[in-house]
């Protein structure tokens, strides 16, 4: 066994608890995992059912976590999990998985296989399969300060264009302030007109924040990766300033990993709690709304639509906040099929749009999205994680479907009364 | 325990239904029975059906009451215990029912007979009869 | 002279039973101390929601498919609703198994009639035998199958099948039958902690990992 | 020795009419599950077959089955038929003693020679001869010596059939049935402690008419021992519908439930007990509210106890339960410890990596 296959082996290793042995007890390999996956539901493909992605996990907690596993790898039934083990599972564990938890919402026994597919990424990476993309996002956002490379001077240009936007002062680095803003590359980079909508919205609600020049990024692609020491590399990044600038809250913005991240994952890859709360962007806006300091006049009166991120709604726990301030500013607000908590996948989360090798797969799974678009045939979809914004927009465009595609802050913010 | 707030009354009733719900299997015995009435009538050959050896409850009984009925001629026998040899409405049907001297149902037996075997005074018991009545006469001729 | 059906039947229900009994509650333990002994890191995430009372709450809701699914896989889910009432009624509430119970834990429940008990014993029979179609027919389960998937769903259709011709002495001779029925359920008893069959205790600890997971982002589950 | 035809001349003494010899044969048929019309031919056959010698052997036994066939409430036809033989050697019922009995029985053997039926009940003890003897003759050697001139044995009761109570757990005598030891003759088990009379006697009455009755696996005719007692109890519709006595003293039980749940081996138990009955057809012991021991099948003492209920396991379950709970937590613990060692291990071997470590090491395959 080489080293990396070793370390990747003992990636695995290190992942097996109670949840996962429970899991893998009660697995009667049922199959119906499979119809919650869209890349099942496009393929048609077995290979897909998301129980088979875990197999190396299962081997490792039945070879070396089991009694009579352990009895079996005495008496040579054992099986060694090689290279070639590993290279086989690369386009199951990455390509055609979005780590969406759909499969983790219909197991009748419960098994949260979501939960073990980024366990077997801690492997896969370990052994060194992840995506070539997702090592290359990882390198640069680990010598510059995004997946993107160096933003540094975009950010800086994006808000200067927000303060003469809006004309409301936005300031870097400033400590004591309520809320710490962090934004992902995406936005930065495709939709920046969010930071002038914060910006407006904030001013009007009295809310005092500010961006870390150090460390404004919030997505992690170690997350996505599935590699625990990357990504605490990267969300130390984040806690280190917010807790320098004593903040007392992180604000997650509209990106579905990064709210895992920070939020979820964060204080566990660091190993202590925050000194500071982190709060979804439409947490806080709902939160505003509840206590009177969000207004909006006006609605849109196109028919609108909204795509739930998994990450942020399934996986998230946001389901009722951006229906009820959607609900503001939307004269013809309609559901698709599914909406809310069981979504289907913008199809490219999870790492899967920067792997270039999984690209049919994702446009294969996005005829799913297709078909439910279709059949409400809204003017506007709006969403809360940029990521899936962009990978809407793109697949739309491909598809040849003229539906425009907004995020929920930025929408807010155009309908915000305007003060006497 | 289970059912335990049932009544008594409830039980015996319960249990009397349970030991009387027909079988259906007297209808069965019915077709049985007309077909040897055709067999008495052309060929005049007997058969007996034994009513133990299928399962027949009080149920049963019943219907097979109402559907054969009660014919003329109804004879109680004496020998070691009752057997009741009656005829039906079905001239030609038997019912034979012997009991022991408790009387307990000992065989139940329907006959297709011209008049059923048990009936006939048998040689046997006829030669004792003529040993008897001799010895009686001559018991009274020599007494007088 | 020895009635060899009876001794199959004390054999069944004597020795073989103590290991069978030996097996299934060593096993049973061995696997469930194992899994939570090994136990979960500390959560440093500040809780959202109610970690403890959603993983209790979702042992019990996950019994329910979310809508849609039985559209999409009718056999695997009716049929697995099919089996596992029929054979936890003919299993739990047939009186002679409730007195096996009874004597090896002291508890009792009133059981119900013969009807009862041998339609569900038939229902779940025919779930049965439509699972292990599907498992063999349909090409997701297929792949996911293995050898010991299907011994475990043939092993836990024969005690129904063996109790049921035996009740009902169909063929055979009936004491031999129900030495078989009892034979059916001792190795199903032996098998029982080395096989998926661990899911009917381990679930429960799965559904809850999975609902106070969830519960603790204050997400559904 | 008389064997010319007795019974005609017994019923004339008795004053019993062929009428109701008949009707009696009507009920032997019924029992014995024989066409109806064979009756007249039963009657004829009893009539005129000629009278057979029968040796009678008790060995291990406690002269209850002679007591079931000799005593009934009233004069009955099994007694008349049970008188119609002739009975040469019975050491309880005869009136001769000592030399003289042993000298019936040689008697009887020597004259009857390859005619002769010999009934045996009680068992046989094969540890010692000592345990058994009649006359300084072991039981062993008794049923060697006189089975060797026989027709045929009938094994009366449980003990002669299947060794019965005398084999019953530890089996002090080495106890075993007469089948254990004769094999070359044919043998009728009349099992049951003690068998049904009628049984008894209808079975001698096949004997004496057609032969050897048809005999099932365990050497008992079918006649009697096809059906479980289960399946003609009176109490199955209760078993049906779910009603079970708890105890023998509980409301379920005054209402004549199942008696199942109270140890009744009904269900495994073939007799015609629950159809026939005992005491002139009175009762039957579930009738009297006692479940059934299973006394007609062989090891009935030790088939798992007479008030558990047959489903109840019949071994050491409760200490194998315990000390299953103990080693299955044991081991699990011992488990858990090997696995959290494992993770333990794993965790601190820990190769931190980074962004640039990612990639696969050089020169692999």
């Amino acid at each position: 066994m080489s080293a990396t296959v070793e370390r990747g082996v003992n990636a695995l290793r290190e992942q097996v608890d109670a949840p996962v042995a429970s899991f893998f007890s009660s697995c009667v390999s049922c199959g119906l995992c499979a119809d919650a996956c869209i890349f099942f539901q496009e393929t048609q493909d077995p290979q897909y059912t998301p129980i088979r992605k875990v197999e190396l996990l299962r081997r490792v907690w039945e070879n070396e976590y089991t009694l009579f596993g352990r009895v079996k790898n005495m008496v040579g039934l054992g099986n060694r999990i090689t290279e070639e083990d590993f290279t086989e599972m690369e386009q199951l564990v990455y390509d055609s998985c979005t780590m969406c938890g759909r499969c983790t919402m219909v197991c009748p026994v419960g098994n949260d296989i979501t939960m073990m597919i980024r366990k077997m990424r801690e492997g896969m990476s370990a052994a060194g399969h992840a995506p070539v993309e997702l090592i290359g996002a990882a390198k640069r956002h680990t010598t510059g300060n995004s997946p993107m490379g160096d933003l540094s001077k975009a950010i800086e240009a994006q808000v200067k264009h927000a303060i003469a936007d809006t004309g409301i002062e936005i300031a870097f680095d400033k400590p004591g302030v309520d809320y710490l803003v962090i934004l992902s590359a995406q936005e930065i980079a495709e939709y920046p007109e969010v930071i002038g909508a914060m910006a407006q919205i904030f001013d009007k609600a009295g809310v005092t924040w500010t961006i870390a020049s150090e460390a404004f990024e919030a997505t992690n692609v170690g997350v996505q990766i599935g590699n625990r020491d990357v990504a605490k590399y990267l969300v130390t990044r984040v806690v280190e300033a917010a807790e320098k600038l004593k903040v007392k809250k992180v604000i997650s913005p509209e990106c579905g990993h990064a709210y895992q991240a920070l939020r979820w994952e964060g204080p566990n890859l660091i190993g202590r709690e925050y000194g500071f709360e982190v709060v979804h962007i439409i947490e806080l806006l709902d939160q505003l709304r509840a206590e009177g300091k969000l207004k909006t006049s006006g609605k849109d009166s196109d028919k609108i639509t909204f795509h739930d991120p998994c990450q942020i709604n399934r996986r998230g726990g946001i389901n009722k906040e951006p229906r009820r301030l959607l609900n503001m500013v939307a004269e013809n607000f309609v559901e698709t099929e599914d909406a809310g908590t069981m979504n289907w996948c913008c199809s490219a989360g999870g790492g899967v749009g920067a792997n270039e090798r999984a690209g049919h797969l994702k446009d294969a799974a996005f005829q799913l999205k297709k078909r439910q678009f279709e059949k409400v045939a809204p003017d506007k979809i709006v969403t809360m994680c940029a990521f899936c914004h962009h990978t809407l927009e793109n697949a739309l465009e491909d598809n040849d479907m003229d539906i425009e595609v907004a995020g929920l802050t930025e929408m807010m913010a155009e309908y915000l009364e305007d003060e006497d | 325990m289970n059912n335990s707030s049932r009544s008594g009354a409830d039980l015996v009733q319960l249990k009397e239904a349970v030991a009387n719900l027909p079988t259906g299997n007297a209808l069965p015995i019915l077709s049985e029975v007309l077909e040897a009435l055709g067999q008495l009538v052309e060929n005049g050959r007997t058969t007996v059906i034994d009513l133990g050896a299928i399962p027949f409850t009080g149920g049963d009984e019943n219907l097979l009451h109402e559907i054969l009925g009660t014919g003329e001629v109804n004879a109680v026998l004496n020998a070691m215990g009752e057997s009741h040899v009656q005829e039906t409405e079905i001239p030609g049907v038997w019912r034979v029912d012997h009991y022991d001297q408790t009387g307990e149902t000992q065989s139940r037996f329907i006959e297709i007979a011209v008049i059923p075997e048990i009936l006939k005074t048998q040689i046997e018991d006829a030669v004792r009869g003529r040993e008897l009545l001799a010895e009686r006469l001559n018991d009274r001729k020599g007494g007088a | 002279m020895n009635n060899p059906n009876f001794d199959l039947l004390m054999f069944a229900r004597g020795p073989l039973f103590d290991i069978a009994l030996l097996v299934f509650v060593a096993g049973v333990l061995i696997r469930v101390v194992e899994i939570l002994i090994l136990g979960r890191k500390k959560d440093f995430s500040k809780a959202k929601g109610q970690p403890v009372q959603q993983g209790i709450k979702t042992i019990f809701t996950r019994t329910f498919p979310r809508p849609g699914a039985i559209k999409a896989n009718p056999i695997t889910i009716v049929g697995g609703y099919v089996f596992h009432i029929g054979f936890f009624i003919a299993f739990l509430l047939f009186v002679p198994h409730i007195a096996l119970i009874e004597e090896l834990t002291g508890l009792s429940w009133p059981g119900v009639g013969r009807v009862v008990i041998e339609g569900a014993t038939v229902l779940a029979v025919i779930a049965g035998l439509a699972l292990l179609y599907t498992r063999w027919k349909d090409p997701v389960r297929r792949k996911l199958t293995t050898w010991v998937d299907y011994l475990v769903l043939i092993l836990s259709l024969l005690p129904l099948i063996t109790g049921y011709v035996a009740v009902n002495k169909l063929f055979g001779d009936p004491t031999f039958m129900m030495a078989l029925h009892v034979l059916s359920v001792d190795i199903l008893m032996i098998v029982f902690p080395f096989t998926k069959l661990m899911h009917a205790f381990t679930f429960a600890m799965a559904r809850y990992y999975n609902g106070s997971i969830q519960g603790r982002k204050g997400a559904e589950s | 020795m008389p064997s010319s035809p007795l019974l005609p001349k017994m019923m004339k003494a008795h004053g019993v009419s062929r009428r109701s010899f008949l009707k009696y044969c009507a009920t032997l048929t019924s029992v014995m599950a024989l066409p109806p019309a064979m009756a007249p031919k039963i009657a004829h056959a009893l009539e005129t077959a000629p009278r057979p010698s029968v040796i009678w052997l008790s060995f291990q036994e406690c002269t209850g089955c002679t007591e079931a066939i000799t005593r009934s409430s009233a004069p009955s036809l099994e007694e008349l038929i049970f008188d119609s033989i002739s009975l040469d050697y019975h050491h309880t019922l005869q009136a001769a003693s000592g030399d003289a009995a042993e000298h019936a029985r040689e008697e009887a053997m020597k004259a009857h020679h390859g005619k002769y039926l010999v009934i045996v009940d009680g068992s046989i003890p094969l540890d010692e001869p000592g345990y058994s003897a009649i006359a300084g003759i072991s039981n062993l050697d008794m049923l060697k010596e006189t089975a060797a001139g026989a027709a045929a044995i009938v094994s009366i009761g449980t003990c002669a059939a299947y060794g019965g109570l005398p084999q019953a757990n530890p089996n002090p005598t080495g106890a075993v049935a007469v089948s254990d030891i004769i094999t070359d003759k044919p043998i009728i088990n009349v099992p049951g402690c003690p068998p049904i009379p009628l049984v008894m006697t209808a079975v001698l009455a096949h004997y004496l008419t057609f032969g050897i009755p048809e005999l099932d696996e365990l050497g008992r005719p079918k006649a009697f021992f096809a059906e479980s007692i289960h399946d003609r109890c009176y109490r199955r519709p209760f078993y049906d519908k779910g009603l079970f006595a708890e105890s023998f003293d509980d409301e379920g039980a005054r209402a004549g439930w199942c008696l199942y749940k109270l140890g009744c081996k009904g269900p495994t138990t073939k007799s015609v007990c629950a159809t026939v009955k005992w005491n002139d057809s009175t009762s039957f012991p579930i009738q009297a509210g006692h479940g059934c021991l299973g006394c007609t099948e062989p090891d009935f003492w030790d088939n798992g106890g007479f008030y558990k209920p047959l489903s109840a396991p019949a071994g050491n379950y409760r200490r194998v339960g315990q000390a299953a709970v103990v080693a299955g937590v044991a081991a699990g613990a011992g488990g858990a410890y090997l696995a959290k060692k494992n993770k333990a291990k794993a965790l601190a071997e820990h190769e931190t990596v980074d962004a640039f470590t990612l990639e696969k090491e050089e020169g692999e395959s």
